[in-house]
């Protein structure tokens, strides 16, 4: 899950880590009294998940009171690269000297916890990889000693700040934060560092690990009472337990395991179809799981075909076939379907399709074939 | 011979009392493995499809010293502690069925029993098993399977079934399939198994199942840049339609970074002198093509 | 540092291990407070170091407040196997039904912490171990995954107490204790059950490992101005750095470097002496801490002769031998001396120690056969 | 051949610009070790006896990637984690001369490296030295030793150069002279490096110096009652007059629960064939009686 830049912020100065002050607010008529608080020129942020908030106009300079309430008026209720806007971040105007990056998250390819920092912040860390990959400094940590002293020491002398002792409390909370909260990327962008010579987290993000989840229920639990602009995927996948992804074709896919699934979506794409999402409906899934993957992609507009592909482990024929009716009987059959059942019970699940006239197939590529064919014709 | 399993593996069932570990237990021991205890705290005495339950893994180890093996179905929240319960009582091959397990805790799983020299499949994986032998440490369909000289490495379930299937009805059996299961961490990756199969006398080619996210397949083909080919090596990368950014399913299928997407895999496996198969029937066509 | 069982108590109960109501008095005048806190019957403790307390008439069960008093009153000011009693835990008396024996120490030679546990509570360990070693229960612990849950629950199903839930907190209590102020040793002994199914620690015994003073020095500094029943062995370590045991027999032992003074101890032993002490100057010692050393031996009245064994790597011979010089110059030559010098700059030290008159050998065995017959002649 | 160093070994000193670390690289250098580089954080850009400081280990490692042992100077509360910088960087060897450093630290800084397969020899020792080759790293006194073929592993520091003396005057010189060190727990045991000195086949005979406390002679012994004496091994053991109870200035020379007197110590040793010197003078005659 990810956090909006304020609430990572007030994590940020729980574990010591300087942020600018600040103030949220979720209406125009609270900024006076923030902008009392923060004082002037202050800064006013949109609140929301997605990336690339600055160049979209999200992030305004203002010198009035006036000012503010203008921006904040236009910017709650708006919405940012699709996300909608709920809560704007009102903060004091930091003089800036230089701008720094610095994040800590999981180099899954060697396993280790990795510090990624970089001379230049304010940019997006791909674009900074893409261009001078080299200008990264990338310290790794292994569990199994955790963060040590020497690796701040590292970082400091290749940052070339080690007259800095703050970043070594900056260190040691974000390690700190992403040990406790269970999160996989904990990330300042920019990390600043003032006129006077003060360290400070300009933005924050972090993103908590799911699977965590029941580590941190009390957490979890407020984090999700605030109104979040959860994605349609992410409120399925809540809802549900689905893994699922729109995309922008029109050939809706199910499948059980990720990958079967991302194979599936790649036939479709093989033999000239686009798919129009995702939907993995995970091992053993039973009749109603799949009555209800199912209803998601009946309920889409963008879907003209769908294709349904299964490979029987834990999973059984029956039941998917046993869901593919239910969902059929409370839609009525409004979108043309492919169905490719094999593996556990998958007579059965044959059977079940063949009295209600569904066709089925016994290749994948035939069936990914058919519905192509068939979304071509509309 | 095979890899990670043997004739002689012995294996103990962690969390058998639960509705998968139960109903697992009894399909590994229908298809031959040989398994001699289980353990569920507070269920020691009882017994599940013949095989007696301890309360605890030092109880089963002492009883049945000649475990070497544990397949682990214990929910999430507990199956960290049922790993080092394992690791700690000297189990070699430790196969993790569990899935969601939180990153924190895998890596610092992963890392420990690395050290120890542990062989640990998974988590998140449908586990090992070997047709040649009849031995299975995991949850996978028997009837996808059949006796033969290739090795499978996959980082998926269900497609590795597909696959085999496809294989076994081309004629082309296998020695060992190995599910290294679908989490960002993992126990063993494609390097490690690929080394296992070159080492392997009875595997005569190897079927290499990626995924887009991280870059286990890039890190493979350096690795054959780097030692050669020793056997004829046929992949599938699954996600090429996937967009950038996106969790698909697996924690692990998410391109980031720039780096993990299917163009950058099949063309660093390409270069390394591996087939690439765009689709899984393709995986048998490559094969029947390699070998004849 | 060993800690009175007070001060062991307080942490357990910090660490939310139960422990019996109690009031530690250093004079009988708080004794009808105590009591009034604690209730009757109760449990009077006296506060030493030493093992075998119970056994040489240290704890003592009393039924009435005057009783109390005349048991405080005649255990404060007396001395308990050697060791000064100086205050005095005044405890409830708690309805036993079982006594356990548990600890955490380290196992070195496994390198790893170490769980030990006996369903003989209030029992020497050393007894059980000598009488019933398989009674004990041990369980290893990995130090780079620390106490897991498994280490607890195979604790109880050995000791054969699977419905004590308590007996995670105790357990996770003690290993919290041991990591945070560096035990080395973490003993409840016994840990009782009472008659109503509770977990209580009758006793505690911490010793806290004194090379991890700069971690804790608010702590031991505030241990430290408690009077402690330090033995005078402790008050020379501490004051001068010394390594320093006494023993009893009269020929006063000087080396540099554990081993060889052990050695030097042996040899005078192998040839009929009896060693008065262990003093060991440590690694390149100055003539400040060789005075000192010699200064304790020429102050024992036990010690007849003295053997200065100084093999010099880092140690100076010349720095030892004007260390001599300048002892012998404050003391006058009270008592017979040997000494053995060889290695860096040995022949300045010989040199030094010749224009004073003081004889040397280089032998070893030379040297220790010598003060051996120095001492027999007295 | 030597065991731990050899000619090829290339030394850093963690700690170099201190007292102690300035004042032994001199000496080490003297004697003709190798020694490339010196961390003190801060005190980057220096040099000592000739030898470029680093801020960090990193940097050294990246200049002087030929870097495989590294000594430890560096008071006790900042050694661990110079420690931990330097298996971090992948040195294959480290001699940990500070001694104070805390039990706890000590037991994971050990386990940790151990299970990284890195050599760890200390804390609270003297060091290595090989007289053949005149390779030093640590801080004995090199007039004890001379070149030959007498492996030496020892509990102490002074009691080492003194036999090793003793010896040398006898005609004896030695191939390897290891202190592992007198705390509690250590990077190597007895074990380890008789070992490694019956693996090397410049090494005639071992002497052992150990001392009161822990079992660590006494696991020595069973373990040649398994393998059998491959060389001939003779060995002191110091603190047979100590009482029970006490610490003998080492943490490790205690004796409790019944356990690690000198007595059961020298019993154990010679029920497995292993000769046992009553001074330190008798290991050099004893050494005659054997070598003739």
């Amino acid at each position: 899950m990810k956090l909006y830049e304020y609430e990572g912020k007030e994590i940020f100065a729980r574990y010591g880590i300087a942020i600018p002050k600040g103030r949220v607010v979720s209406s125009h008529s609270e900024v006076p009294e923030a902008i009392k608080y923060v004082g002037l020129p202050a800064v006013v942020k949109a609140q929301v998940l997605v990336g690339g908030r600055g160049k979209a106009g999200g992030v305004k300079i203002v010198n009035s009171v006036d000012e503010a309430i203008d921006r904040v008026k236009s910017m709650i209720g708006s919405s940012l690269r699709g996300a909608p806007v709920r809560k704007v971040l009102i903060e004091e105007a930091v003089d800036i000297d230089r701008e720094l990056y610095l994040s800590l998250t999981v180099d899954r390819s060697v396993r280790r916890y990795i510090i990624l920092a970089s001379r230049e912040g304010g940019v997006d860390i791909e674009e900074i990889a893409a261009r001078s990959p080299e200008s990264i400094v990338r310290i790794h940590i292994d569990p199994l000693i955790g963060l040590r002293d020497f690796h701040v020491r590292r970082l400091m002398y290749e940052l070339d700040l080690p007259e800095y002792g703050d970043l070594y409390n900056i260190v040691r909370g974000l390690y700190s934060i992403m040990l406790d909260l269970d999160a996989d990327l904990v990330e300042i962008n920019p990390l600043v560092i003032t006129r006077e010579g003060r360290l400070i987290a300009l933005d924050s993000k972090i993103t908590i690990d799911d699977n965590a989840y029941f580590r941190h229920q009390e957490f979890f639990d407020k984090l999700m009472s605030e109104e979040r602009d959860l994605t349609e995927e992410e409120i399925v996948a809540r809802k549900y337990g689905f893994s699922y992804v729109k995309l922008d074709g029109d050939i809706g896919i199910i499948g059980n395991g990720a990958g079967l699934t991302m194979a599936t979506m790649d036939l479709v794409r093989h033999f000239g179809g686009s798919p129009a999402n995702f939907l993995d409906i995970g091992g053993g899934a039973n009749r109603e799981r799949v009555k209800n993957a199912l209803s998601i992609l009946l309920n889409d507009r963008n879907v003209r075909a769908i294709f349904i592909n299964v490979y029987g482990g834990i999973t059984r024929c029956d039941e998917v076939a046993i869901g593919i009716v239910e969902a059929l009987k409370e839609h009525g059959t409004q979108k043309p379907m492919v169905v490719r059942l094999v593996g556990t019970e998958e007579e059965k699940g044959r059977q079940i399709l063949e009295e209600h006239g569904i066709k089925f197939y016994v290749s994948d590529e035939e069936a990914a074939k058919a519905v192509v064919e068939i979304a071509r014709r509309g | 011979m095979t890899i990670i399993v043997n004739k002689e593996t012995t294996v103990m069932v962690q969390g058998i009392t639960g509705r998968e570990g139960r109903f697992h237990t009894e399909r590994m021991i229908e298809y031959g493995t040989r398994i001699v205890a289980g353990v569920t705290p507070g269920k020691g005495g009882q017994s599940v499809a013949g095989v007696p339950v301890y309360n605890t893994v030092d109880q089963a180890v002492r009883r049945h010293p000649d475990i070497d093996t544990s397949i682990i179905f214990v929910p999430a929240r507990f199956a960290v502690d049922a790993f080092y319960e394992a690791v700690d009582a000297g189990v070699r091959n430790i196969v993790v069925i569990t899935e969601g397990i939180p990153l924190h805790d895998e890596i610092k799983m992963i890392n420990y029993a690395r050290g120890k020299g542990v062989v640990v499949v998974g988590p998140n994986c449908p586990g090992v098993i070997a047709p040649p032998i009849r031995v299975k440490v995991g949850i996978q369909p028997a009837r996808s399977f059949r006796p033969g000289h290739i090795g499978i490495v996959s980082r998926s379930g269900t497609l590795t079934y597909e696959i085999s299937d496809y294989l076994s009805r081309s004629g082309y059996g296998q020695s060992t399939v190995v599910g290294i299961g679908g989490d960002p961490i993992t126990g063993l990756d494609f390097i490690d198994v690929v080394k296992m199969f070159f080492d392997d006398p009875d595997t005569k080619g190897i079927v290499v199942i990626g995924e887009i996210g991280g870059d286990a397949e890039e890190r493979l083909a350096r690795y054959i840049r780097d030692v050669g080919l020793k056997k004829p090596i046929i992949a599938y990368i699954a996600g090429k339609t996937a967009p950038p950014g996106k969790r698909m399913g697996h924690a692990g299928a998410i391109i980031t970074m720039g780096m993990g997407t299917a163009e950058s895999k099949i063309s660093a496996l390409r270069s390394s002198g591996i087939e690439v198969a765009l689709t899984p029937m393709e995986v048998a066509s490559l094969t029947k093509k390699v070998f004849g």
